[in-house]
This record gives C-alpha cells, structure tokens and sequence, in this order.
C-alpha cells in the first residue's frame, strides 16, 4: 500500500515537473512571438501532443488571467499572445518606447470594415449597396493596413474582386476568431431595446456618427 | 419649421445616414416612417446644403427621387378588390429595410471601434529579434495587394524618371565603373549601350559612365560589339574582367587620375 | 479580541489587493521596457514609495525564478528587467528555427516579382528598364523560393531567357489562376473611390512599400 502510494506519488510528481517545464518553455514561446502562434503550430514546433499544449496553455491564460498579473496571454486570431493589460494602460503608456502610431479609422472606414467583416467574400458594388453611398471608398486604406485582402473574383458578369478580412484584422480588434463577433441580428435587438428604452432622442447609434471619434486614449503619449 | 436640423448642418456619409438621423432624432417609429414629413425635411437639408455650398453627393439626389415616388404612391388610392387579390407591399417597404440594415452596420462599426479602443490600451512586447539567425531577411510579409500596387509604383517611376535632367548629385569616373562592375557581375552581356545611357539621370553622369566605359574598354574587361553598322552597339563581358578587378589597384588609380 | 481580528483582517487585505495591483502595474512595466529599469525611476513614474517598489520587485523576482516560469525578472545594471531564462534557450531556439515563416519578400524582390506577373514572359533587360535599377540577383531568390521559373528564351538578339511566374506563386497569393490578378485599371479604380471619400490623410501602415527603391548606381541585389 505505502509502496504503491510513493509509485505513484513518484510518477506525478515527474509528470508535474515535465509540466512545469513545459510550460516555462510555453510562457518563454508565447513571451518571445510577435504573432499569435496557433497549438498546433507550437505543438508541431516542439513535437509535443496538441492537447497537452492546449491544456498547458489554458492553464496559463488562467494563471495570467490573476489580478496579480499585469500581463496577459489572449487567445486571439486562432494562437496565444501575450501583452500588458488594458487596464494598467496609463502607468504602462509612461514605458512605451516604440510607439507604434495607433491605427486611425474613420467612421466610414470601420463601417466599410463591418460590411466586409460580415459578408464576407464581398464585392465593391456590394459594399456600396449596404453603405448607401458611392464609392467603396476606404477600401484602399484597408489593404495597406492590411486589415482585408482580396478573395477572389465572384463569378458573375463582370467578375468583380472580392474581399475578405486578414488574421491582421483579428489581431488589431483582439478578436480570437470571426464568430467571436456579434451576429447582426443582436445588433438589431439592440436598436430595438434602445427604441423601446431610451427616453433621451439620441439613440447611440447616431450619436457617434454626429461626434468626432472618441480620442482613444494610447494617441497622446 | 418642422426639420429638427435647422440649427446646425450635419455632414453625413450618404443618404441613409441623413435618414437615419431624422427618423432616430424624432423617435420616429421606422416601421411606419410618415413619408411625406420626412421627405419634406430630407429636402429641406438639401436645399440648406445647397445654400451653404455643401456639395451633396448623386446619392442624395437619387434618394430624394426615391422618396418622392414613394410618397406619391401611398397617395395614390387602391382599388381595394385587388388588394384582395393581390396585396401590394407596403412602398416603404424596402426602404425601411436598407435603413435596418445600415443601421445594423453603423451599430457593428461602433462596436468595432470600441474593441480598436482596447487594444490600443495594451502593448506588446516581442523579444522573437534575439532567437532569429542574424542572416534572416525580415523583409516584408506580402499579399496580393502589395504585389499590385508595388507594379503600379514601378510604372510610376518609370514614368517620372528624369533622364536628361542636370543632378547634383556628385557622380565620378570610379563610381560608374563599379557601376558598370555591378552591371557585368549579374549579366555577361551584351548589354544595350543605348539602355545604360539612357538609364543616367544627368548630363554628368553620362560623362562619367562614356568615361569609364573607356576605361574598361582600355582594360580589356569589356568589349563593345555592333551587329551592323549604324546597328545598336552592345557591351559585353571579357576574359579580363576579373583581372581587372582583382586587386583594389585599378579603381584606385584610376580614382588617383581623376582627382 | 475578535474585533480588532475582524479590522486587522480587512487591513491586510485591503493591502493585499493594493499590493497585487502594484505588483501588475509592475510586471507590465518591467515587461514593456527594453532596458532595465531602476526602482527609483519606477518609483517617481507611478509617485509610489521607493521601499515598497523595492519590496513588490523583490517578490516578482522571487516568483519568476520558479521552475514553472520560462521568463525571468532579473536585476542587471543597477536595474529591473524581464527575459526568456537561460536554460530554456535552447529550446525557444529550435523552435524559431521550426517557424515557418510566412512568405516575406525584400522591396526589390516583390518589385521584380510584380513586374514578372504583370509583363510575364519578360526578360530581365526588360525587367531591369521597367524597375529602372540595375541588378538582377533577386531573381535568383524569387527562383530558389520557386515563385518563378524560366519560360523559354526570346526571339531577340542574344536569345534572352524570359521568365514566368509558378503555380506556387499562384499558391502563395491565393489565386486560382493568373487571371484573378487585379488589374492595374481596378487597382486605379481604388485609388480614386479613395479620393472621393477619405479626405483627411491617414498615416500610411507600409511605409517600405510606399518609399521608391534605391536607384543607379549600385545594384540592389
């Protein structure tokens, strides 16, 4: 009895500590990638069974989830990234060297972005239809930032280009994959609640079309 | 007056939006939009664009039509047997549609914008420059785009490339022979004499790339051909290329000769 | 007795969380700066006493130096700085090395490339006119990386190869066949629905494909 207890006290304390070493080699993975790294790429990288990775980094994204912890493993645009914090973003601005300029969009552009995100492969014509205005404008503002690509022509008369949203995309609106989005129909319910609800004239949705974006706030430092 | 947009003139994105605006301001009931006073407004705002000469995009026009036409048809009466027979579709019908589903798009743009807000809170700070080879080239990571629109600024270029203008640019004898070293590195020959000097982007330059050419000539590193006379003269790589480059003392002296 | 228990109690865990909130702030700031940070320069950045800094640093140490953790908070030169550990190097190593990196591509090579897709067959005096630069080494690269092959030779003086682009390049870019490529009317087209709608500039996001190549002399290969 108190043979076998110690075999097996043996045997999970060598499994803890390959796990505990396993995921220092995942924390220093996920530290160093600039990309999100999907587990099977990390997993084919360390020939390491899939799930096991994804168990350990479950359990990291939990740890970093603490309040303790100014960083934070996301999953997003299908792999784990690490990054500060949004809520400690004032002390943090004051260390942020390489200040990447944050990426501006005007309204018209993340509307263009919406229609494209939603009904994806989308033509120009397309897009001008749900926008209700000439020009499908901004959408070559969208590819050089390469927030969406091109996907083809439609095989309709014509062939017109279509359009799809990138994992940069993903990236930038810290989106783990497409479907995290809210289907169109909740935006719908919403509008409706707020028809319903809100006794004050302005439903937020015009509102923001009438005010000047909202300074985010990592643009001053 | 009835417009609720008569203080200040808003700038909208189209024609949807102004709608949208008029319909939520008034907290108008979008599913029985009272056709004729909003047309009213909706052309009231025009007619003030137009006073203060704000240029309305076609769109806006066009929208007016449609507005017009459908207010004309919910005045016009229905023979209410066939309506019996055959329903007709209430003729606001598709527009209330297209202003639901602008909406729904304007709402997911907000929403977008609201996740952009987040992230630009958060930083990240990758260490992946300290694990790479040193020889990697980061280079740039490319998509079809970039593929279009980097021929597009090759054509561009072509296009504004100055071929006889005066440089200040301080171009000399030993410059153009590694030049032309470089040239005769990648391609044996022959190369277009015609090409090269057309490629110059001064009269400077030209001179200094007829002078090192004669120099290489003199050198036996390159040999000039002609396939006919009056033909194109080509320049072509000889055997004392490499002899003449071998050691740093040609470019040197001839740099020497030239100062 | 048990009262003053009771305030003791919410005492300390009114400083534990204080505490665990410093010690994210922390973290997140050792972890964004690339050079080590000294307590007094935190210290006067958050306005937090120099002692407590200290103090919290001192236990973010001790917590990184763990087994399980693949980072390290590590004192050197007078100050506080986050990195992968040593013994994992190894192992972070390989793993960059497994990466496979996604299709990158120097300015002059993409520039030869799209001059190859548009213009293919096209030989390289023609590529080198249209470029305007000297230099024909990146074909070799777009060669090995079999984006390009050679495609017969020209029936002009000197027979000049005249190269083509592959399947993989087809592969690489998404594209079923060559005439998915956007032409440059459509590209064109962009470009002015642009103007119309985005009045004010935005900061461009691919400044090096935007900055025009060296130009002669000298080769960029």
């Amino acid at each position: 009895m108190d043979e076998m207890d110690a075999a097996q006290l043996a045997e999970d304390q060598s499994t803890d500590s390959e796990d505990a070493q396993l995921q220092a080699i995942l924390e220093a993975i996920v530290y160093i990638t600039d990309e999100p790294l999907t587990v099977q790429q990390i997993a084919a990288a360390i020939e390491q069974p899939i799930d096991k990775i994804k168990r350990i980094l479950d359990q990291l994204v939990e740890e970093y989830g603490k309040p303790e912890h100014g960083l934070s493993i996301r999953e997003i645009a299908g792999g784990y990234k690490m990054a500060t914090k949004a809520e400690h973003h004032e002390a943090v601005r004051a260390f942020v060297k390489k200040l990447t300029p944050p990426m501006k969009l005007s309204l018209p552009a993340l509307e263009t972005l919406a229609v494209i995100a939603y009904k994806q492969p989308v033509t120009t014509p397309e897009i001008m239809e749900i926008r209700g205005v000439q020009g499908a404008g901004v959408l070559k503002t969208l590819l050089d930032r390469k927030l969406i690509a091109e996907a083809g022509r439609k095989d309709v008369v014509g062939r017109p280009l279509t359009y799809k949203t990138t994992k940069e995309f993903l990236v930038q609106f810290g989106l783990k994959d497409l479907k995290e989005l809210p289907t169109l129909k909740e935006f719908e319910e919403l509008g409706r609640l707020e028809l319903v609800e809100e006794s004050q004239p302005e439903p937020a949705a015009t509102a923001a079309a009438e005010s000047p974006a909202t300074e985010p706030p990592g643009t001053d430092a | 007056m009835s417009s609720p947009l008569n203080f200040h003139l808003e700038q909208y994105d189209g024609p949807l939006d102004l709608l949208l605006d008029l319909i939520r301001k008034q907290e108008i009931n979008i599913y029985d939009i009272p056709i004729a006073r909003i047309t009213q407004q909706y052309l009231e705002y025009m007619q003030k664009a137009a006073e203060m000469d704000i240029e309305l995009s076609a769109e806006f026009v066009y929208m007016a039509a449609t507005l017009i036409h459908i207010k004309s048809r919910m005045l016009l009466p229905r023979d209410p047997e066939l309506d019996k027979l055959l329903p007709e579709e209430d003729p606001r019908q598709e527009l209330v549609d297209r202003l639901l589903e602008h909406e729904r798009f304007k709402s997911a743009a907000e929403m977008l914008q609201q996740k952009r807000v987040v992230e630009e809170a958060v930083w990240s700070n990758p260490q992946i420059a300290q694990f790479r080879a040193e020889d990697d080239d980061p280079g740039l990571a490319v998509t079809l785009f970039d593929l279009v629109k980097t021929f597009q600024t090759v054509l561009e270029r072509a296009k504004h490339r100055p071929v006889y203008e005066i440089g200040t640019e301080e171009v000399s004898v030993p410059d153009m022979i590694r030049y032309l070293r470089g040239v005769f590195e990648q391609d044996r020959g022959p190369v277009s004499a015609r090409d090269l000097f057309e490629r110059q982007r001064s009269r400077r330059a030209m001179i200094c790339l007829f002078l090192a050419l004669l120099e290489l000539v003199k050198l036996q590193a390159v040999g000039l051909t002609q396939q006919d006379s009056f033909g194109e003269i080509g320049l072509k790589r000889l055997k004392g290329f490499e002899a003449a480059f071998a050691g740093g003392d040609t470019l040197a002296a001839i740099e020497q000769g030239y100062n």
